[in-house]
């Protein structure tokens, strides 16, 4: 076997899979929390970038400053959301009808990207003109490392501010209780809302990043979504590491399977491994970070 | 003549053992009850009697037969009922419906189910409830729909654990009642109790484990005189 | 009779039969295109009743149906191009679906006993990733054609239209479904069902052979939905991946099951003929928005009828009775 | 309790508004009403493919709209009529896609614009083929859809497996010649099948084809093709993916710093967009040109070619696709087939249609036996983006400006 082959087969898994674990923390961190499964995701990935773009083109920003605008704006839109759609249809039916509605508001959102941006193809800047590296015979792709620099800051940022901070804290402890169980002295309710809204601020975040590195339609929501399933399911729920984890046994998984099997194999590959996951280790490698195994 | 015995039965999770080395046997038609400290590993014996958790050492035989870690419907199927401390019933089901499911699937299968229903529910005092859902009852009548549930098996074997915990003087003798009228049928009962006095009154025969050990074993009053089970039993309970 | 199983009332049967021999008559009198919408309310309605069969009593919804869907539509379809082109298509038709239903079958159980052992969102999961492993496997090998696709023979009977004769299969299809579905739901298995969809460890204590129970169900269910692939695939006389292994069909079992009531017959053909007449009819032909109006009546519904319209009809009616009766 | 009503009436008032229509539903609205000629079919407006429908909705607007305006109508058979637009939304999925078909053909709508897809195509033309009526589109080129001995299904593009004649023809004509050649494409059916053809042809003039990587059909990472590609260069590397696909690919290309002498995009570098995000760097990049804006034709409703970009320009602010153009041409091929005939009736018209030997905005238009383009007539032109803009390289007659080749490496660019 060539050995700068798998080398850089390898580097480029785990580039890949960064930008698979940013795009899927958001995800992660509902279903752990709120154990909800949010339809939606894909559409705040996209609405993410989307919002990036007009940022651009009204007022000049450069995409990267634009992230803390696109996490504040998807963090209002994401609250909004659970504050009144899901938690009535949690409250009226069961967590499954929250299947439903996040499957009925991507619909809805994904109108509205395409009344306002229309059904084209879109591309946020041009970062990708940034230098090739060549390491050792190893060729690293500048733009989507620095996608995954980026994924990885606001990765750690996530778990810093869940470990740390006090709504960190209480997020993760509103996790532990069994939903149907009354809680002392944190209101569920708000903690519910704040992770939706958090969630879907790093989803938004993340669209910046994807719209740099690749094109993007309003039609890839299910594409991201699906991924954020993957990647939840394999690396473990409701963690920043285990949506890191995930993230990159997605890539390197999808790049191995791509460079040694053959280029047209990889979504096989990664749907059987999700399945064999679901079935020894339904919790993903690192388990469910809060709750034990089912 | 026995119809239960256990023989060696050890468990232990992840290097505690919570139960070791546990032998007994229960003789048929009696009230057996088994008492000790929390964490003794009384429901732990239950799981495991009932299919719920496989051993990691030892044997469950039942009227001779070998069941240790056989699937919960299989053991359930050849006799053995067991009532939960905290009662469990089928919530959007009405009390008829969760009877009625019992008396299906139970020892003897859906044969004379209705009448087996109706028998439940009147040696439990529940007719006035029957259409009411699960969801609906007080904490009493729970405990009796989980008595009743555990008669419409039509069960050799009852197991019942703790059934009048948390109960006031009213319920807890309802639940006495219950349990004699069982036994009176010919049903043998293996109890786990904490409260000593209704222990006394319903037992043929205690025995006591501490740290998933047995340390005693006769009638209640040898048992209760013995300073070992004071020691134990009453020293960490505090009762 | 017990507390489980009523009689059917005769008032029931009445309607029933006065159902079917509407049903019988309607493609007679309806316009080809009322007729493909009825076809769907069948196909789609009878498939969310096979859905049922688990998901209805249970927690266990599967989210990839579509794999059984798909499944019975290209082994089907497949079969045919192996066959003897002499053999008249009933024919095909006939062994086509045989042979779906065996590799249904076989597939079921395959997949049955690990999936099984998972609960709650993890089996929907499992079933999604299912589902799209065999959408995969079809457009990846070449010898599926599930890229470019392929044609299935043209089934002509005299006498009818192709329209009214794909109908009549789909409705046999549907009165199936529902007849398992009833005989499912009034035996000791729907008992034991819908216990194990009130709490499974209990289910299993008092005696109910859960995973005996659960794969029956699951592997009825299959079968039934691999049936309707394939008479959807010779419906359409070409198929490809991407028009049977869709995940909105599965998603749309569900949808039509919520919408008109889990657990009941009515329910999920009211919800399939409701989406179906909305989103092909009212909205069919808006070129924008129709999603976005979609998905706002879908929020709508679960919203202020969460346990659907089956749900909202039995609240009135036993309103009306407890008004009547003088009680609060 | 006043809670409970509002909700039920709320919900009763939605039911009746959902079944209504059903019931008392209006299908003689689609009618061929005395003066008006309806255009009906299907198109994918939500789903990945929703940008090519937009642009051919747009086509098939502008055409309907200028007649109306511009021209008060047409005449047929000494008889004017105005004509009307019924396009409805396929979603891409086969069950809705054959039921609103369905719906337009009871309605007596005789005349379709296609949609694209054969899954959704096949069984759509099934139910028009069976009742009779015609379909014209510029969408769906599968060899398939011309394979059924369908006679009234027409489509402007050459089936996929001709149409390669006019790039390998192209490839003849590079010099120095180049030896080999490798092939990307989608897991999709347009990119496969263009993929096949793309390599048959190639092995007949004597290229060699070194590798066909095929991809998954939405493509988010193409690394390893590179490193494949970077292992074993080709001297041309054709792309036969879609749009957003083949940007993924080139702008991975460049930050892989993967060269070729030559890269052909079949789809791509036709959009304004593709070529403002890539810069200067995609100097170079080859693509086919099924329609250039600068090769003018007379076209008997606009004029010309440079009279319909003005109309269309004027009228609407997205920009002109080659879907475009031929979404409208394919109204004005009816409505000559229509004078031709000198009737409505749908066989009469499908005479007409099969002898159509015009040009259009779009160019000439000539159906081959079977329906799709004539693949010499229809063929597209090679074009090449230089300076940022797209210059006709091939066919020598209609040529622009000279082929660059072999392509400056990407370090070079800009």
């Amino acid at each position: 076997m060539n050995g700068t082959l798998l080398f850089q087969t390898l580097v480029d898994g785990l580039i890949l899979g960064g930008i698979f674990s940013l795009s899927a923390v958001g995800f992660s961190l509902i279903f752990g929390v709120l154990g909800v499964v949010n339809l939606a995701h894909g559409v705040f990935i996209l609405a993410g970038a989307y919002i990036g773009l007009w940022l651009k083109g009204a007022l000049g920003l450069d995409p990267l400053a634009a992230i803390p605008v696109v996490f504040l704006v998807l963090a209002v839109i994401g609250g909004a959301l659970q504050r009144t759609l899901v938690s009535a249809a949690v409250q009226r039916g069961s967590l499954m009808t929250s299947l439903l509605i996040t499957f009925g508001a991507s619909l809805i959102l994904r109108d509205l990207l395409i009344l306002a941006f229309g059904p084209d193809i879109q591309s946020l800047s041009s970062t990708w003109l940034l230098r090739t590296y060549h390491v050792g015979g190893v060729v690293i792709d500048g733009a989507r490392a620095t996608g995954l620099l980026a994924s990885l800051v606001l990765l750690a940022m996530l778990a810093i501010a869940l470990h740390a901070m006090k709504v960190g804290r209480a997020i993760r402890a509103t996790a532990q209780q069994s939903f149907a169980a009354g809680l002392c002295g944190v209101d569920s309710n708000r903690i519910y809302t704040l992770t939706f809204g958090v969630s879907a601020g790093f989803a938004g975040a993340s669209g910046i990043i994807i719209g740099m590195i690749n094109p993007f339609s309003p039609f890839d929501d299910a594409y991201w979504t699906l991924n954020a399933f993957v990647t939840v399911v394999l690396g473990g729920v409701g963690s920043p590491v285990g949506a890191l984890l995930g993230g990159l046994m997605l890539g390197e998984i999808s790049t191995l399977s791509s460079q040694y099997i053959g280029p047209r194999f990889p979504n096989v590959f990664i749907f059987c491994a999700l399945l064999l996951m679901l079935i020894v280790r339904p919790n993903g490698l690192l388990g469910n970070a809060y709750k034990a195994s089912v | 003549m026995t119809i239960l015995s256990i023989e060696g039965l050890t468990r232990q999770f992840k290097g505690l053992r919570a139960i070791q080395d546990l032998s007994f046997a229960v003789e048929s038609k009696s009230i057996t009850s088994i008492v000790g400290p929390n964490g003794a590993g009384k429901s732990t014996l239950f799981n495991m009697i009932s299919g719920y958790l496989k051993p990691t050492a030892g044997h469950i035989l039942f009227e001779g037969r070998e069941i240790t870690g056989k699937a919960p419907h299989l053991v359930c199927g050849m006799g053995i009922a067991r009532a939960f401390q905290i009662a469990k019933p089928f919530p959007e089901l009405s009390v008829e419906k969760n009877v009625l499911v019992a008396a299906t699937f139970g020892r003897l299968g859906p044969r004379d189910r209705q009448a087996t229903t109706e028998h439940a529910i009147e040696v439990c005092h529940l007719a006035e409830w029957r259409h009411q859902p699960a969801s609906a009852l007080s904490i009493g009548n729970l405990r009796r729909l989980e008595l009743a549930r555990a008669i419409a098996a039509r069960p050799t074997l009852l197991l019942a654990d703790e059934p009048c915990a948390g109960l006031n003087e009213t319920e807890t003798r309802e639940v006495i009642d219950v349990l004699s009228t069982i036994r009176k049928s010919g049903v043998t009962v293996l109890l786990v109790e904490h409260d000593i006095k209704v222990v006394r009154r319903v037992s043929d025969r205690v025995i006591v484990i501490e740290a998933g050990r047995k340390i005693a074993d006769g009638t209640a009053s040898q048992v209760f005189s013995e300073q070992a089970v004071i020691d134990a039993y009453l020293g960490t309970a505090g009762a | 009779m017990d507390a489980f199983n009523g009689r059917i009332p005769a008032g029931i049967w009445g309607l029933s039969a006065v159902l079917l021999a509407a049903a019988v008559m309607l493609p007679f009198m309806l316009s080809p295109f009322q007729i493909r919408l009825a076809q769907q309310i069948l196909l789609f309605g009878g498939m969310a009743v096979a859905w049922q069969m688990l998901g209805g009593f249970t927690n266990y919804w599967s989210f990839g149906h579509t794999a059984f869907f798909g499944l019975g539509a290209f082994a089907a379809g497949l079969l045919a191009q192996q066959l003897d082109p002499s053999l008249s298509v009933a024919v095909k038709l006939a062994i086509g679906t045989v042979f779906a239903i065996g590799l249904a079958l076989v597939a079921a159980l395959a997949i049955a006993i690990p999936v099984l052992n998972l609960r709650g969102i993890y089996f929907a999961i499992a079933m999604l990733a299912f589902a799209e492993i065999l959408a995969e496997i079809t457009k990846t090998f070449d010898a599926f054609h599930g890229t470019s696709g392929f044609p299935l023979p043209a089934l002509l009977v005299p006498g009818l239209t192709k329209v009214q004769l794909f109908y009549f299969l789909f409705l046999l299809l549907f009165l199936t479904n529902i007849a398992v579905f009833v005989w499912l739901r009034r035996s000791r298995i729907g008992m034991g069902l819908t216990c194990i969809g009130q709490d499974e460890d209990t289910a299993a204590m008092l005696g109910i052979p859960t995973e005996r129970y659960k794969l029956v169900a699951f592997v009825l269910s299959a079968v039934l939905t691999a049936i309707g692939g394939v008479l959807y695939g010779y419906s359409l006389g070409f198929i490809s991946t991407g028009s049977v292994f869709r995940i909105d069909i599965s998603l749309n079992l569900i949808l039509y099951t919520m919408l008109g009531g889990i657990g009941t017959v009515a329910g999920p053909i009211i919800g399939a003929a409701l989406m179906i007449v909305l989103t092909q009819v009212v909205l069919g032909n808006l070129l924008d928005l129709h999603m976005m109006l979609t998905g706002a009546v879908l929020i709508a519904m679960v919203i202020l009828a969460p346990k659907g319209l089956m749900g909202l009809a039995r609240k009135a009616w036993d309103r009306r009775r407890g008004a009547a009766e003088g009680r609060p | 309790m006043k809670k409970g009503i509002s909700r039920r009436s709320a919900l009763g008032g939605m039911a009746v508004a959902v079944t209504a229509p059903a019931v008392f539903g209006n299908d003689s609205a689609w009618a061929q009403s005395g003066s008006t000629i309806r255009f009906g079919g299907s198109l994918g407006m939500s789903g990945r493919y929703a940008e090519t429908g937009l642009n051919i909705r747009q086509g098939y607007e502008t055409a309907i709209k200028f007649i109306n305006e511009q021209k008060g109508g047409v005449e047929i058979g000494g008889k004017k009529y105005r004509v009307e637009l019924a396009i409805v939304d396929d979603a891409s999925d086969p069950a809705r896609a054959t039921s609103l078909i369905q719906r337009q053909v009871d309605g007596d709508v005789s005349f379709f614009l296609g949609s694209y897809g054969s899954n959704i195509v096949l069984p759509c033309a099934g139910i028009t083929e069976a009742a009779g009526k015609l379909t014209v589109q510029v969408g769906a080129s599968a060899d398939q859809i011309f394979q059924q001995g369908y006679r009234n299904i027409f489509g402007f593009f050459p089936r996929a497996s001709r149409a390669w004649v006019t790039s390998i023809e192209f490839f003849k004509s590079i010099a120095p010649k180049p030896k080999s050649v490798s092939i990307i494409a989608t897991n999709d059916a347009f990119s496969k099948a263009n993929a096949q053809a793309a390599a048959a042809g190639c092995k007949g003039i004597g290229l060699e084809v070194l590798d066909l990587l095929e991809l998954p059909e939405q493509v988010s990472d193409a690394s390893s093709a590179l490193a494949t590609i970077r292992a074993r260069t080709p001297d041309i590397l054709i792309t036969t993916t879609v749009d957003q696909n083949s940007l993924v690919i080139v702008r991975q290309m460049i930050a892989t710093d993967t060269n070729v002498p030559l890269l052909y995009q079949f789809l791509g570098p036709q959009l304004p967009m593709y070529r403002e995000s890539l810069g200067a760097k995609a100097t170079g990049v080859i693509m086919q040109l099924p329609w250039e804006a600068r090769i003018d034709f007379k076209d008997p409703i606009f004029g010309s070619t440079k009279a319909y970009i003005d109309y269309y320009n004027k009228n609407n602010t997205r920009a002109l696709s080659y879907h475009t153009v031929g979404a409208s041409s394919c109204i004005t091929t009816y409505v000559e087939a229509m004078r031709t005939a000198g009737s409505l009736d749908p066989a009469k018209v499908r005479n007409a249609l099969a002898a159509t030997n015009i040009t259009t905005a779009f160019g000439p238009v000539k159906f081959s036996p079977e329906g799709d383009g004539d693949a010499i007539v229809m063929g597209a032109k090679i074009g090449q983006v230089q300076s940022g803009q797209v210059q006709v390289v091939y066919p020598k007659d209609v040529k622009t400006a000279d082929l660059i080749y072999p392509t400056p490496v990407w370090a070079k660019k800009g």
